[in-house]
């Protein structure tokens, strides 16, 4: 087994295998990724509802989301040689109250600044695009030109095609600690004392980044939450559109296969405190999922759930990721936090991460996430 | 939440069983089943079972069932019908619908008897209409009173092959033939033998190539298989078939105990939970018996069933610890006595080449179905007498013993060890009552007499087929392999409320094929 | 730790079986083949497998095919089937309508 | 294929009122409250419905609710197992294209 390479990339989630491939599509194919767990994507990368979005977003994401949407997802099953399911049939925010509105429009407001495509629509409007809709709903935020693809899919993707490029992959390899050496992030090593060394390291395993950043001194402000989904039998063709609502109470779309996925919540998340690598749904959040779906779509309400999954968000203090690498610890990139919605920027994300390993500049303007954001407020 | 001491999922023999001993110690069990009606498969087994008194032996599947409703209900134990346990979480609470909706409840201890599901093979055509489970093919005519099919291929020889092309026969179905892609029959001899005699021929070291038809099944084609299980070019064989039945094996479903967190271990056998002497799992209180913690017979996973219930009440203080191992000692013999012989557990894979006699096992029986001519003479059970004598074909070890109880004159013999095969003693007067004919489950005691006319001996045979003959009728009768040997004429059709369903029919055969004649062809 | 370099050397090629069209997973229409395909290209665990193809995510979530989709990865795999964690268990047991889901009965 | 009237071990199956059902238009009779799959079999319909990908038939398999073969569109509802759904008089049974009914699809009681 390979040990050492130009670049180790600890966690083979979906940021992890996007920056390994555009490493190797650079010609940087000496990289290692280290993967925690038996299967690639084992984390929020095969747990998350396949949102493809720039709407709703906090301003210091936009413009590489954008970039994602713009330059990356259309091609990116053909570059990939896998059909990720990647389908640009926009976003609907739902809302149900005029406070519903105003936060949606607030939201609307971010994005527009930032150039992206998102206005209001009443609730004839939302209609004319979803039929299906409950007629609780008063309006919307739209944004044609978000969408959707399978997380699973898209992360495998990466994956297969990094294998292919020459990527040496190593699964069942939970990383316990980052060594520095000569005062530059050198060796990483594993639950089972296996030192695997680098030049340059990639910090991306979601929560459990933050202890692992922790034994070079590091500390990224950020709790973990968790989060279920439901998942329906295959239905006839319903609708493109991904939605998400104002309440966040309720997300989801409808995948190629027929499937509805949506994302649910029972109210109790706050307090779930098993260890990380229990993702057992509770026996509450299936039936309150089923009731705000209804809520939203009444016509699915004899469609049978087969499946019901859950999974851990790393949620940053300040809700938006850490993507920079580290002044304290050179060698270090940091890429976590993503709190939630880091599956659709993931190309871009993967892309910057490969440019920041060479030293080139990143596509868009990042520094807004870079670690050294984080001091004290009060 | 609502709250029971005891909540039983799986309404099976090993549910029920488990709920009756709680309930029996002051319990208040609940048990949920997602069915219509409980008695998990045992609704479907139309057999007589193997075992002794203790194990309800030489009594049908489904009249086991009946009983242990009553006792059930004798006891207070509530079954809630049509409740589908969709979730088992790990601080003990399950969500079953039930009706309409959803509920939630939580015991103090939860035993999990879901059961097990059928394996499958895959050959070319097996998604075709026309075939399936032969668990489908149980329920659709013993519990729906539907043929699944007008002539049938059984792949499988283990005992659900065996026992379900037998009631597919007594179902009105013609069963093309049983195939195995192994060189030996997996299940009882005694069971391959009542299908054989029936004419039903038996391919061992063959598998399906291929299930023919557009739309539906409407052939099929077989061939030999070699050592590593490949096709041998040239051994191909075809029958017009409607109906495929597949019978490989179970597997427990355990999902629910996976789904909780439980320990499961990868075995063999299946995916099962790891479970301590009185079927406790990994996790504390959640316990499981039957097919879910490993495939038995029906009649194991009754007393494992109760070897739990009476654990989990020990362990809420409904017993003392004296009382437990006073009552699970009395049971786990009773268990124990079910796990001997040729077939228990640790046999399995295991080729044997003689019985506990030490006396030769039958190769024919294995490759073909039938036990040969020249071999059943050495068996104990075999033996020549003037006048009406029983002859059993019993020619394995098998946990089973109804028959000495049986004969009112003391003529048979198994003794202390209930796997040791039957043996005739000569010296003892035969009354040729036919008690023990219509006691063997495995349907192998003959009741023969060489001296019944001049040049002619009768056989006396089980029969549990419609419709049945009538004194006087002449027909074929058949060999153990089910061929035809030669002209009969039935002398006499008996039924008595005491041989439950096993008719005694006799037949006339000429003298010499007294040790021939097995089965009776209109 | 499963060295994806080395695992799919030992494993060689793959290669084409006569029986590749063979139908596995009933529901979601999964083939031999392609199981065996997306083993030679890094899946190695029976979760990657059906996330890669949808085998055991239909209608009755791998009741039927989940021994059968273990024993071809373990034979592709060259290890026994008892190596590999089959899938994992999820509510709801059996496939269930929201609207029965929703009415969430609690313990009433 | 037909229905076991009387059976060695089991005797005469037992009374059941006969129902009418819709299955693709035609009028069938099946007994009130038996599996739907159990008088289509009765009936000898062996096809209960074609997949989505390949358009294969697919018909009665487990018989016990398990693997999901036997899905019909039943009163406009796609996929209902119908081995363990009970028959009733009127009841309408289509046979399944993918997960809708031929006539083009409308889904899922829409």
């Amino acid at each position: 087994m390979k040990k050492a390479a130009d670049v180790i990339i600890i966690g083979g989630g979906i940021n992890g295998c996007a920056a390994a491939y555009y490493l190797a599509k650079r010609g940087v194919k000496d990289v290692i990724v280290l993967e925690a767990a038996k299967s690639i994507g084992h984390g929020g990368s095969s747990r998350n509802g396949g949102g493809v979005r720039q709407s709703g977003r906090d301003p210091r994401e936009l413009p590489y989301a954008m970039y994602a949407v713009k330059h990356m997802w259309p091609t990116l099953s053909e570059e990939l040689g896998v059909d990720v399911e990647y389908c640009q049939a926009g976003n609907l925010r739902l809302g149900k109250t005029e406070a519903h509105l105003e936060k949606l429009n607030r939201l609307a407001q971010n994005a527009r600044n930032a150039g992206v495509d998102v206005r209001m629509i009443d609730a004839k409007e939302v209609k004319e695009i979803n039929p299906y809709l409950s007629d609780e709903i008063i309006g919307a935020s739209w944004c044609p030109t978000d969408g959707h693809a399978n997380p699973m899919l898209t992360t495998l993707a990466y994956y297969k095609r990094a294998v292919e490029l020459g990527v040496s992959f190593v699964k069942d390899a939970p990383v316990k600690a980052i060594q520095k050496v000569k005062g530059k992030a050198r060796k990483v090593i594993t639950a089972d004392g296996t030192v695997f060394e680098g030049e340059t390291m990639i910090l991306a395993a979601g929560y459990e980044s933050r202890e692992i950043a922790r034994t070079v001194g590091i500390d990224i402000p950020m709790t973990r939450y968790f989060e279920e989904a439901l998942v329906t039998e295959m239905q006839p063709p319903m609708f493109d559109q991904m939605l998400g609502t104002a309440d966040a109470d309720f997300y989801g779309h409808q995948a190629k296969h027929g499937s509805f996925v949506f994302g649910s919540e029972c109210g109790l998340e706050e307090a779930a405190d098993m260890p990380l690598t229990d993702t057992r749904t509770s026996s509450l959040t299936m039936s309150a999922g089923c009731r705000a779906i209804m809520g939203y779509i009444p016509a699915l309400k004899d469609a049978k759930i087969v499946r019901s999954w859950g999974g851990w968000l790393d949620m940053c203090i300040d809700e938006v990721p850490v993507i920079s690498p580290v002044e304290e610890v050179p060698g270090l990139i940091l890429a976590c936090a993503f709190t939630g919605h880091g599956f659709g920027t993931a190309p871009s994300v993967g892309l910057m991460l490969s440019q920041m390993v060479v030293g080139e500049e990143t596509v868009v303007d990042i520094s807004a996430l870079r670690y050294n954001r984080f001091k004290a407020d009060r | 939440m609502k709250r029971y001491d005891l909540i039983v999922i799986g309404a099976g023999p090993a549910g029920l069983s488990a709920a009756i001993e709680a309930a029996k110690c002051g319990m208040k069990p609940v048990v949920f089943d997602e069915n219509a009606k409980p008695g998990g498969q045992l609704f479907k087994q139309i057999h007589k079972f193997f075992g002794s008194k203790e194990h309800r032996a030489k009594i049908r599947g489904f009249k086991i069932g009946d009983d242990l409703l009553k006792e059930a209900e004798e006891y207070g134990v509530e079954v809630v019908l049509n409740a589908t346990v969709i979730g088992l979480y790990p601080e003990k609470e399950v969500t079953v619908k039930i009706g309409d909706e959803v509920k939630h409840f939580k015991g103090d201890a939860i035993l999990a008897a879901t059961g097990a599901s059928e394996n499958m093979v895959t050959f070319k055509g097996w998604t075709k209409p026309g075939v399936i489970g032969a668990g489908a093919a149980q329920t659709m005519m013993n519990l729906h009173h539907v043929m699944p099919g007008q002539r049938v291929l059984m792949l499988g020889t283990g005992n659900v092959g065996l026992v379900v092309s037998y009631q597919l026969l007594q179902a009105g179905c013609e069963v093309a033939a049983l195939v195995d892609a192994a060189p030996r029959v997996g299940g009882y001899g005694v069971h391959a033998s009542k299908v054989s005699r029936c004419g039903v021929p038996f391919y061992l070291s063959h598998t399906i190539m291929e299930a023919e038809g557009d739309e539906y099944v409407t052939g099929v084609t077989i061939a030999e298989v070699d050592d590593k299980f490949q096709f041998i070019p040239g051994t191909e064989k075809h029958f017009d078939v409607d109906t495929i039945c597949v019978a490989v094996g179970l597997s427990p479903m355990s999902q629910l105990l996976a789904q909780a967190g439980c320990k499961m271990l990868d075995t063999p056998g299946g995916y099962i939970p790891e479970c301590d002497e009185f079927g406790q799992t990994s996790i504390d209180g959640i316990f499981a018996a039957g097919d879910v913690s490993s495939i038995e017979e029906a009649s194991s996973a009754m007393i494992e069933g109760r070897i739990a219930g009476v654990s989990i009440a020990a362990a809420a203080g409904y017993l003392t610890e004296e009382e437990r191992k006073e009552q699970c000692g009395a049971l786990e013999s009773a268990l124990g006595s079910l796990r001997k012989g040729m077939f228990a557990p640790e046999n399995r894979g295991k080729i044997l080449k003689e019985t506990e006699e030490g006396i030769e096992i039958s190769t024919n029986l294995l490759a073909k179905g039938y036990v040969a001519e020249d071999e059943i003479t050495r068996y104990p059970g075999f033996v020549k007498k003037a006048g009406v004598h029983p002859v059993m074909e019993c020619t394995q070890n098998i946990p089973c013993n109804p028959c000495q109880d049986a004969c009112p004159k003391g003529c048979i013999t198994i003794g202390e060890n209930i796997t040791s095969l039957p043996v005739v003693d000569v010296e003892k007067d035969c009354i040729g009552c036919g008690m023990c004919v219509a006691s063997c489950s495995g349907q192998a005691i003959f009741l023969i007499d060489e001296e019944y006319e001049e040049g002619y001996a009768s056989v006396t045979m089980p029969y549990e087929f419609l419709p049945l003959p009538e004194k006087g009728d002449t027909g074929t009768a058949l060999d153990r392999s089910g061929k035809e040997v030669c002209l009969a004429e039935v002398v006499s059709v008996k039924s008595a409320k005491a041989f439950d369903h096993t008719n005694l029919l006799t037949i006339k055969v000429p003298k010499d094929m007294a040790d021939k004649a097995r089965f009776f062809q209109r | 730790m499963i060295s994806v370099d080395d695992k799919l050397k030992e494993i060689g090629k793959y290669i084409p079986q006569p029986d590749d069209d063979m139908l596995v997973c009933r529901c979601e229409e999964v083939t031999k083949g392609e199981i065996r395909q997306a083993v030679h290209a890094g899946m190695f665990t029976i979760e990657e497998i059906r996330r890669f193809l949808r085998c055991g995510m239909g209608l009755c979530q791998g009741q039927t095919c989940g021994k059968l989709v273990k024993g071809i990865v373990a034979r592709e795999l060259k290890v026994s089937p008892a190596e590999l964690e089959p899938a994992v268990s999820r509510a709801p047991m059996r496939p269930m309508e929201m609207e029965i889901l929703g009415r969430d009965g609690g313990d009433k | 294929m037909g229905r076991i009237a009387e059976h060695p071990i089991l005797g005469k199956a037992p009374e059941k009122d006969t129902v009418t059902f819709i299955f693709d238009g035609k009028e069938m009779e099946g007994k009130e409250g038996e599996p739907i799959a159990a008088a289509l079999k009765a009936a000898g319909v062996m096809v209960h419905r074609y997949t989505k990908k390949k358009h294969e038939p697919r018909g009665i398999f487990c018989a016990i609710g398990r693997c999901t073969d036997c899905v019909m569109i039943v009163d406009g509802q796609p996929n209902v197992r119908t081995c363990i759904t009970p028959l009733k008089e009127g009841m309408k049974v289509q046979t399944q294209y993918g997960v809708t009914a031929k006539e083009e699809g409308k889904g899922a009681g829409l």
